[in-house]
């Protein structure tokens, strides 16, 4: 069969501010009729800008097709360059032939307009429906995703959809006209573990059903080699390999493919491994050496969470008097030992993160005790928390928003050292100096500002600032989360050498089960403001227990496209709300102890 | 209190205005007959406030109600009292009781023939406190009012005020209207006037139309309008598009660019007001006569004229009407001499650079802020370092006319021309407009003398006396008489009629439009 | 629905505290009412019983609380200078203020929507600057100077709106628009620069978003993308900027109506303010304070409507 | 882009250092009382060789006297805005920061202060301070506190809210110093660039003052005293309009233009 899709030599450039930039090189694949071409690389290898010169959108980026040709077969059978097509001809290509699905499925509709009236302009226009035939053929599309309730849904406006709601919405638009290829770009990446299987399995179907092509955009290893025919890997704006899913994964012939692989935790690869191991890092054989198993120590408990219930006022009425609460913390009891990290796992809105902050009390629980080297942090007053502080850090998620963009990185380091006094001068630019070096960052850096550095590195600066005090404890909230898979597996090593030295501990924060399976010793899946699991990462992996634990590991993407896993439907249970009214008494959590140390919520 | 209010109060006797003629030639329209109709809109420079004759200060509202109400007794261009709505009046020689006959079939707006029993309670609305008349003191030694007859009018007096008659001859206290319509007048004016009042939009238009009852003959127009525009330019602009048939209070930059534009016709009149320069006598440096005279001598007051005015007055030593009898013709104004006055204020113990003086003056009067600009100037020269705080009328009010907290101010007096009125009022240290706190023994002395002085002769020497004293200690520096200013469209005619004797009012009965 | 009542109970409160601040501010003005009533004919006597009778006299919280209880009971008192119920003169006024208000809004939106959205569609090129320059134009000079040039050029070179002056709308309303729109256009041109500005950096905002590639992608044209998709979500805080702008718009209109003749509530306040009428003072700058909170509230509402995100909070 | 945007901040720059230059050492430069100094017999001379720029009513040269108005109304324009800023960056920033009810209370207040007609403001400050530089620069100042104090809340809200701010705080900083350290060089950047337009709306603003005989007093001189004094003669002599007009209309572009790249200076992320 003829390609669908033969891209030439492609080469976009964008005018910036410093001069012309090329956003992509001498790129060239093709796409057969009813083939998943995903395209992988991380941020800046130019595989958003290839997918949106597709579509023309890169003109409206500031970017411009220099040269290359990008020949598109049109459902009449002729051949159309796209590069060199005017804007009615594109304007009748996109979205009638082919049918694009972005990122964000937050912003991606527009806020005000009903889901009927983004569903059918499309249509309308493309197809020349009257719109009573428009809408029908909308609920057929809403159906055809399989969205609940969908006359329902028709006449309402995005805000009253969930995220996964949403992007079901944005797929069934991009539908609509029935496209011939489908351009996917990071569809799943905002979305929530068992929503991405959601909707990867919904995408596998549509193109089954449909015969369609789906150009599918993704830096998740994991989620090519669930979804692809064929790979191309891109690195800095140029192709790097390109072959079948299988050939990539299995006998990758480049450095760069090899390196991405190898950096990409597969869930399941711990399987009877006692303790966390560092990630693979291609030409880092010394990191490898290092990764000898941790120096067994003597079980010590430094943090003791008991009965913590955190609980957000929903005001409303006249008088703004709170007129419910949002449960985000329910009950929830751990402990955590010296030099130990114990992963708390869970979707958006689980209560993981205000978990995290409760215990440190930037935000302040509602009850419950948390004890962190025999001190109630709860009991202490204003000042003296403050000074408590000092044994218990923070890493925030978004490296970018968690340094203030307007002071020097040294200052960033050495204020928690002037905050708690712990030294001046001479003896505080040393300290500062040694601190780069821990996180091994040039000392160069210190005088520079946070938009100088790159995405891991500012998060190593932010691991130097939360160093700053010999904390005892750290909260890493998704810290590694924002990072590219290169990037994160080297804050992750950097994050479990300092725990072997320092005899740290952590309270791992995430979302993603296969990092979480190779760094925690302990991990907690939290739901609903509540841990429904807790025990040692084996246990909880091997065998899970709890329903809800289970539905999660098996929505998990594994980087292996021998385990395909969202061949069809999957539906699985939403999360139900955390509100309820102010005379709610929840009932105590109580756990039944499986194996040792292995404790699953009661049902 | 408003600006209008000198006029109202001070308009005891007569005014003497001297017509300086039009742009027009008088022939062009001697040849046309009068004709009837048409509805003529005037661009009026102020806001009309209350429109209750007794109750209102101010000239805007006079300016308009000139046209609804008539008095008991008017006066003529040569400023004599002659009769109004009475056919003839007298005075008893002992000037202890004044009697009046009446027109017969007057007709007030609401049909009903005006007695003496509206004459009875005119006055004794106005007499009364409880009306708030602005007037009232015109009353205070009216004894009785007596009514012997429809037609006749008597009023005992229980003593001697000379000034009577020339009081009534104007609306605020002279204003005939009917019977217990006292309390509409403030909403719905009433009078015996050729126009009837129809409606007011506040701040936008007064309407009014022909009463075809009018005793001396109906008006010849239908209506009148007047439309309340109180930016000059914009009045200005109104008039140049035809929006207006006429508009009184020409910028007076534009007079000259005006009278030379066959477009329009151009009246100008002279004195609207005089102008004079005051200094507060409580403030030490002016209480010493040296500085005062010195200060009088930087002034150039021909050149503050031309400058201020655009040549739009004439400059006098005294505030006396040309035409009285008691203008000082023997005295000059002080030429410019700035090194004799910087030597007078060296004398005086002010050499140069050690006074600094603050020199309010109103915005309500925007010549009075280039008056002040230009006196910086010469000040300067002099070595008097001189600085202008500009207030509205309401702050100058209550800065410089209540609380007399200013050290130099300027202001003007509108149709002050009556000498008792004008001089014990202004100069004597009684009187109830000297702000400047002016105490000076022998004009104390002349303007107590002047009162109980019968020869109009010698009392018209005692006021010469005391223009020489006010010149000669410099308690002022009066500067010149301003000119009135009216423009219109060609087919506007009658001007010459319109201008009441006290130079402010203006009464449409004669005019007329041409088709 | 609570959160309309939020919004009214917070107006109240505010509303209150615009009472204590007006009466406050009018008391510090230099000046006696019962001086400003009776003029130079006053004697010590007649302004003791003045005062007295006027209730000067009385503590100021007896005052405040006599005004804010007339207020309340539609008691506004009489203006000093007109001689009339206060109530009368602003309820006239008020009309002609609101012709002239929602005028002036709408010429300057006219104008400031099409080039802000101009401007944010060829943002950092040169007509972006061609559209920030012209609407900076009209904030370049002082709108009282706008005003005289509407004047002479519109009324005096071509004479097609008249040079001043208010017609009464249930009379001729069309004279109404003719008499409104010089001024109007003047306010527009002083109001015109900030809109544009707001209009542009939220379109930009707006343009970058994910939802206009989405539209693109769905093959909607370019003039289907910025002047529906887009403009539809710049609308909501654009209105609440020009809402903004309503407290300024009184400010300016004190000036414009008196240039033009036009008489209304800035007219009646400058009218007030010139000739220190207390009673009428207090209850213009109370009716203008209050009419600047109650359309920020309208425009708040305004944007319940407009934006679903906020229908069912 | 980039390119373009600098050669804007260019001409920006040049028109206020230029402006600046006039500011400061114009006064010096031309002949003492030039400004003040009147000619009957050329009152409102179009512009002539003898008079570059024309004259006004009383016969004085347009040229001294902008050139002199220039210091006074830049003066008045950027004491009067500092003054805003250092009553509105305490208020806004404390609000903004700590919100609940000190941003309720204080929000509140500022509402009541911007629904009130600023000049009914400006004429009870001038009528109990009198009419003077000093004071005009007080009405402006204080007319326009609410209004930065708003912009400035807004801004310290959304830093607050930043995890920055979150991180120094679990790294045991004090409020204050949060705000010092962090909120407030955050802020700065839209402050200075809002200040910058409002200096154009400050020298508007005293023209606006000097229709009501407030702002500049007579014969001194100020762009705003001048344009108002040449609103009755616009028709007849409109270079008495024209010429303190484009001085503040270039002021007020030069503003913006900067405004536009200030915040980009100001931004280490653009170094």
């Amino acid at each position: 069969m003829k390609d669908i899709v033969s891209v030439d030599h492609l080469r976009v450039e964008f005018a910036t501010d410093g001069g012309t930039v090329v956003g992509v090189e001498d790129v060239s694949f093709t796409i057969a009729p009813g083939e998943t071409l995903c395209v992988v690389g991380e941020s800046g290898s130019g595989k958003s800008v290839t997918s949106l010169s597709l579509m023309r959108l890169v003109e409206f980026g500031g970017g411009t097709i220099t040269a290359g040709s990008l020949n598109f077969e049109r459902a009449d059978g002729s051949l159309l360059d796209v590069a060199a097509a005017n804007a009615q001809v594109m304007g009748a290509v996109r979205g009638h032939e082919i049918g694009m699905i972005f990122q964000e499925p937050m912003t991606a509709l527009n806020p005000v307009f009903t889901i009927e009236r983004q569903l059918t302009d499309g249509l309308m226009l493309h197809k020349g429906l009257t719109q009573a035939a428009a809408s029908a053929r909308a609920l057929e599309l809403l159906q055809s995703v399989r969205i609940p309730e969908p006359e329902r849904r028709l006449k309402q406006y995005p805000h009253e959809l969930s995220g996964g709601m949403r992007q079901r919405v944005v797929i069934a638009m991009a539908m609509a006209c029935d496209p011939k290829l489908l351009i996917a770009d990071e569809p799943t990446t905002a979305l929530d573990v068992t929503i991405q299987a959601e909707i990867l399995a919904l995408i596998n179907r549509l193109k089954r059903e449909n015969g369609m092509a789906v150009l599918f955009i993704t830096h998740d290893m994991a989620v090519v080699a669930q979804m692809a025919d064929r790979v191309v890997v891109m690195y800095r704006g140029r192709i790097v390999e390109t072959g079948s899913v299988t050939q990539i994964f299995e006998n990758p012939q480049e450095d760069y493919t090899k390196a991405l692989l190898a950096a990409v935790p597969k869930l399941g690869e711990m399987k009877g491994k006692p303790a966390p191991e560092k990630m693979r890092l291609i030409g880092d054989e010394a990191a490898r050496a290092a990764a000898a198993p941790a120096k067994a120590r003597k079980p010590e408990v430094l943090l003791q969470v008991k009965n913590l219930t955190t609980r957000f006022p929903v005001k409303g009425g006249i008088l703004r008097r709170t007129v419910a609460q949002v449960h985000a913390v329910e009950d929830v009891s751990f402990s955590l030992n010296v030099g130990e990290t114990l992963a708390l796992v869970g979707e958006s809105g689980c209560g993981k993160s205000s978990c995290g902050r409760s215990i440190l009390r930037l935000i302040e629980p509602t009850s419950g005790e948390v004890w962190i080297g025999g001190r109630d942090i709860g009991a202490l007053s204003h000042a003296d928390l403050r000074r408590a502080r000092a044994d218990m850090q923070m890493v925030f998620q978004d490296p970018f928003a968690s340094l203030n963009p307007y002071r020097r990185l040294k200052d960033q380091v050495a204020e928690p050292i002037l905050n708690f006094g712990l030294a001046t001068g001479a003896a505080l630019d040393a300290m500062v100096l040694q601190l780069f070096d821990r996180v091994r960052l040039p000392r160069d850096f210190m005088n520079r500002y946070p938009h100088e550095l790159s995405g891991g590195q500012r998060q190593r600066v932010a691991i130097a600032r939360a160093l700053a005090v010999n904390p005892k404890l750290i909260v890493a909230d998704e810290a590694v989360s924002a990072l590219d898979v290169s990037v994160q597996a080297q804050v992750l090593n950097l994050m479990m050498e300092l725990q072997e030295d320092l005899g740290l501990s952590y309270l791992f924060i995430s979302h993603d089960m296969a990092v979480v399976e190779r760094v925690a010793h302990q991990v907690g899946v939290m739901y609903l403001g509540r841990i429904v699991e807790i025990g040692p990462r084996s246990a909880v992996f091997d065998s899970p227990q709890h329903p809800y634990t289970q539905s999660l590991l098996s929505a998990v993407p594994i980087a292996d496209p021998r385990k395909r896993r969202f061949g069809e439907d999957l539906a699985f249970k939403p999360i139900t709300s955390p509100i309820f009214p102010l005379g709610h008494k929840p009932a105590p959590s109580t756990y039944t102890e499986v194996t040792p140390g292995h404790f699953v919520l009661s049902l | 209190m408003k600006r209008r209010d000198f006029l109202r109060s001070s308009t005891a006797l007569l005014g003497s205005g001297i017509f300086m003629g039009t742009s027009l030639p008088m022939a062009a329209w001697a040849e046309d007959a009068p004709v009837s109709g048409g509805t003529l809109i005037w661009g009026h420079s102020e806001t009309t406030q209350n429109l209750d004759m007794h109750q209102t200060g101010t000239a805007s509202s006079g300016r308009v109600l000139q046209n609804i109400h008539s008095s008991i007794v008017t006066v003529d261009k040569d400023l004599n009292v002659i009769p109004g709505l009475c056919e003839s009046f007298e005075v008893a020689p002992d000037g202890l009781s004044y009697t009046f006959k009446l027109r017969a079939n007057v007709k007030f707006h609401n049909g009903a023939t005006m007695t003496s029993a509206d004459v009875k309670y005119s006055f004794e609305r106005c007499k009364d406190p409880a009306t708030g008349a602005v007037n009232f003191e015109v009353f205070n030694n009216v004894a009785a009012i007596e009514t012997p007859d429809d037609l006749t009018v008597i009023i005992k007096m229980s003593a001697i005020n000379a000034p009577f008659l020339s009081r009534l001859s104007e609306n605020g206290a002279g204003v005939i209207m009917p019977v217990d319509s006292g309390p509409t007048q403030g909403t719905n004016p009433m009078g015996a006037g050729p126009f009837k009042f129809v409606s007011y939009e506040v701040g936008t238009v007064v309407k009014m139309a022909r009463h075809e009852e009018y005793w001396d003959g109906p008006a010849f127009l239908d209506a009148v309008e007047a439309r309340e525009i109180t930016e000059p330019t914009t009045r200005l602009t109104g008039l140049r598009t035809g929006e207006l048939h006429m508009i009184n209070d020409i910028p007076l930059d534009r007079v000259g660019e005006l009278q030379g534009d066959a477009a329009v016709q151009v009246k100008t009149w002279f004195p609207l007001n005089f102008d004079f320069i005051n200094m507060n006598h409580t403030y030490e440096p002016f209480q010493n006569s040296k500085v005062r005279v010195a200060f009088d001598m930087i002034i150039d007051k021909e050149a503050l004229m031309q400058g201020a005015l655009w040549g739009q007055g004439a400059t006098t030593p005294s505030p006396s009407f040309p035409t009285s009898a008691a203008y000082n013709k023997d005295l000059k104004q002080r030429p410019q001499d700035i090194e004799g006055a910087k030597a007078m204020l060296a004398d005086a113990g002010y050499p140069e650079g050690s006074l600094n003086i603050v020199f309010k003056a109103t915005t309500n009067y925007p010549y009075h802020i280039e008056t002040a600009q230009i006196l910086v100037e010469w000040f300067k020269a002099a070595g008097v370092n001189l600085t202008i705080e500009q207030l509205t009328w309401a702050d100058w009010l209550s800065q410089c006319w209540v609380d007399k907290d200013y050290q130099m101010t300027m202001m003007n007096f509108f149709s002050l021309w009556e000498s008792d009125f004008l001089y014990y009022s202004v100069w004597n240290s009684e009187g109830a407009f000297n702000y400047r706190a002016v105490k000076d023994p022998i004009i104390d002395e002349l303007t107590a003398k002047a009162r109980i002085t019968v020869d109009d002769a010698a009392r018209a020497d005692v006021y010469k006396q005391v223009q020489q004293q006010i010149w000669a200690e410099s308690h002022d520096i009066i500067l010149w008489f301003r000119n009135g200013t009216i423009g219109a469209q060609p087919a506007v005619m009658g001007l010459d009629t319109v201008v009441h004797p006290n130079g402010s009012n203006l009464n449409f009965h004669k005019v007329w439009i041409k088709a | 629905m609570t959160y309309v009542l939020n919004r009214l109970l917070s107006v109240i409160l505010t509303l209150f505290l615009i009472t204590l601040v007006t009466f406050a501010v009018t008391n510090i003005l230099p000046g006696d009412v019962a001086m400003m009533i009776m003029g130079t004919q006053s004697n010590p006597e007649a302004l003791a019983g003045l005062r007295e009778s006027l209730g000067l006299n009385d503590p100021l919280l007896v005052q405040y609380a006599h005004w804010v209880g007339g207020l309340l009971t539609g008691d506004w008192g009489n203006s000093l200078i007109f001689k009339k119920p206060i109530l009368e003169l602003l309820s006239q006024k008020i009309v002609a203020s609101a012709v002239l208000v929602v005028m002036s809004m709408g010429i300057a939106l006219a104008l400031a929507i099409p080039l802000g959205v101009w401007a944010a569609v060829h943002r950092d090129k040169w007509q972006d600057t061609v559209s920030s320059s012209s609407a900076l134009l009209g904030v370049s000079l002082p709108d009282f100077f706008w005003g005289i040039v509407m004047i002479l050029v519109f009324a005096r070179w071509l004479g097609w709106f008249p040079s001043s002056g208010f017609v009464d709308p249930s009379v001729d309303f069309l004279g109404t628009l003719q008499h409104a729109f010089l001024p109007a256009l003047a306010l527009g041109l002083g109001l015109m620069a900030h809109l544009t500005r707001m209009t542009r950096s939220t379109m930009t905002g707006i343009l970058s978003q994910e939802f206009i590639r989405v539209a693109r992608a769905k093959g909607l044209s370019e003039r289907t993308v910025i002047w529906r998709y887009a403009l539809a979500n710049a609308i909501g805080p654009v209105i609440t900027i020009a809402g903004l702008q309503i407290g300024y718009l009184f400010g300016s209109i004190i000036v414009m109506e008196s240039l033009f003749g036009y008489t209304g509530m800035g007219w009646l306040t400058y009218q007030a303010l010139l000739n220190r009428d207390l009673p009428l003072i207090q209850d213009t700058v109370f009716v203008i304070a209050g009419v600047v909170m109650l359309t920020n509230l309208a425009v708040d509402l305004l944007y319940v409507v407009i934006d679903p995100r906020i229908r069912l909070g | 882009m980039k390119r373009f945007k600098t050669t804007k901040g260019m001409i920006g720059i040049v028109l206020l250092a230029l402006i600046a230059l006039i500011a400061i050492f114009g006064p010096m430069v031309i002949p003492p009382d030039a400004a003040t100094a009147m000619d009957m017999r050329a009152r409102r001379a179009p512009p002539s060789l003898t008079h570059l720029f024309g004259t006004d009513q009383l016969g004085r040269d347009l040229l001294f006297r902008v050139i002199l108005g220039t210091r006074t109304s830049l003066e008045i324009a950027v004491s009067a805005v500092l003054m805003s800023v250092v009553l509105g960056l305490p208020l806004g920033l404390i609000s903004g920061y700590f919100g609940k009810w000190i941003d309720n209370v204080l929000m509140r207040l500022v509402d009541t202060l911007l629904a009130f007609p600023a000049l009914l403001l400006a004429l009870t400050i001038s009528a109990v301070l009198g009419p003077n530089i000093q004071n005009t620069i007080i009405a402006i100042g204080v007319a326009f506190t609410p209004y930065l104090a708003r912009i400035i809340r807004g801004e310290a809200l959304r830093v607050a809210q930043m995890p920055y701010v979150e991180a120094a705080r679990s790294s045991g900083t004090t409020d204050a110093m949060i705000m010092w350290r962090h909120v407030l060089p955050n802020i700065l950047p839209a402050v200075i660039v809002q200040a910058t337009i409002s200096l154009a709306f400050a020298i508007l603003a005293e023209a606006g003052l000097s229709f009501l005989g407030l702002g500049t007093q007579p014969p001194a001189a100020s762009w705003g005293l001048m344009i108002q004094a040449s609103r009755d003669q616009l028709d007849i002599a409109p270079w008495t309009a024209v010429v303190p007009g484009l001085a503040v209309a270039l002021t007020v572009l030069g503003l913006n233009m900067f405004g536009d790249v200030l915040r980009d200076i100001l931004d280490p992320r653009s170094k």
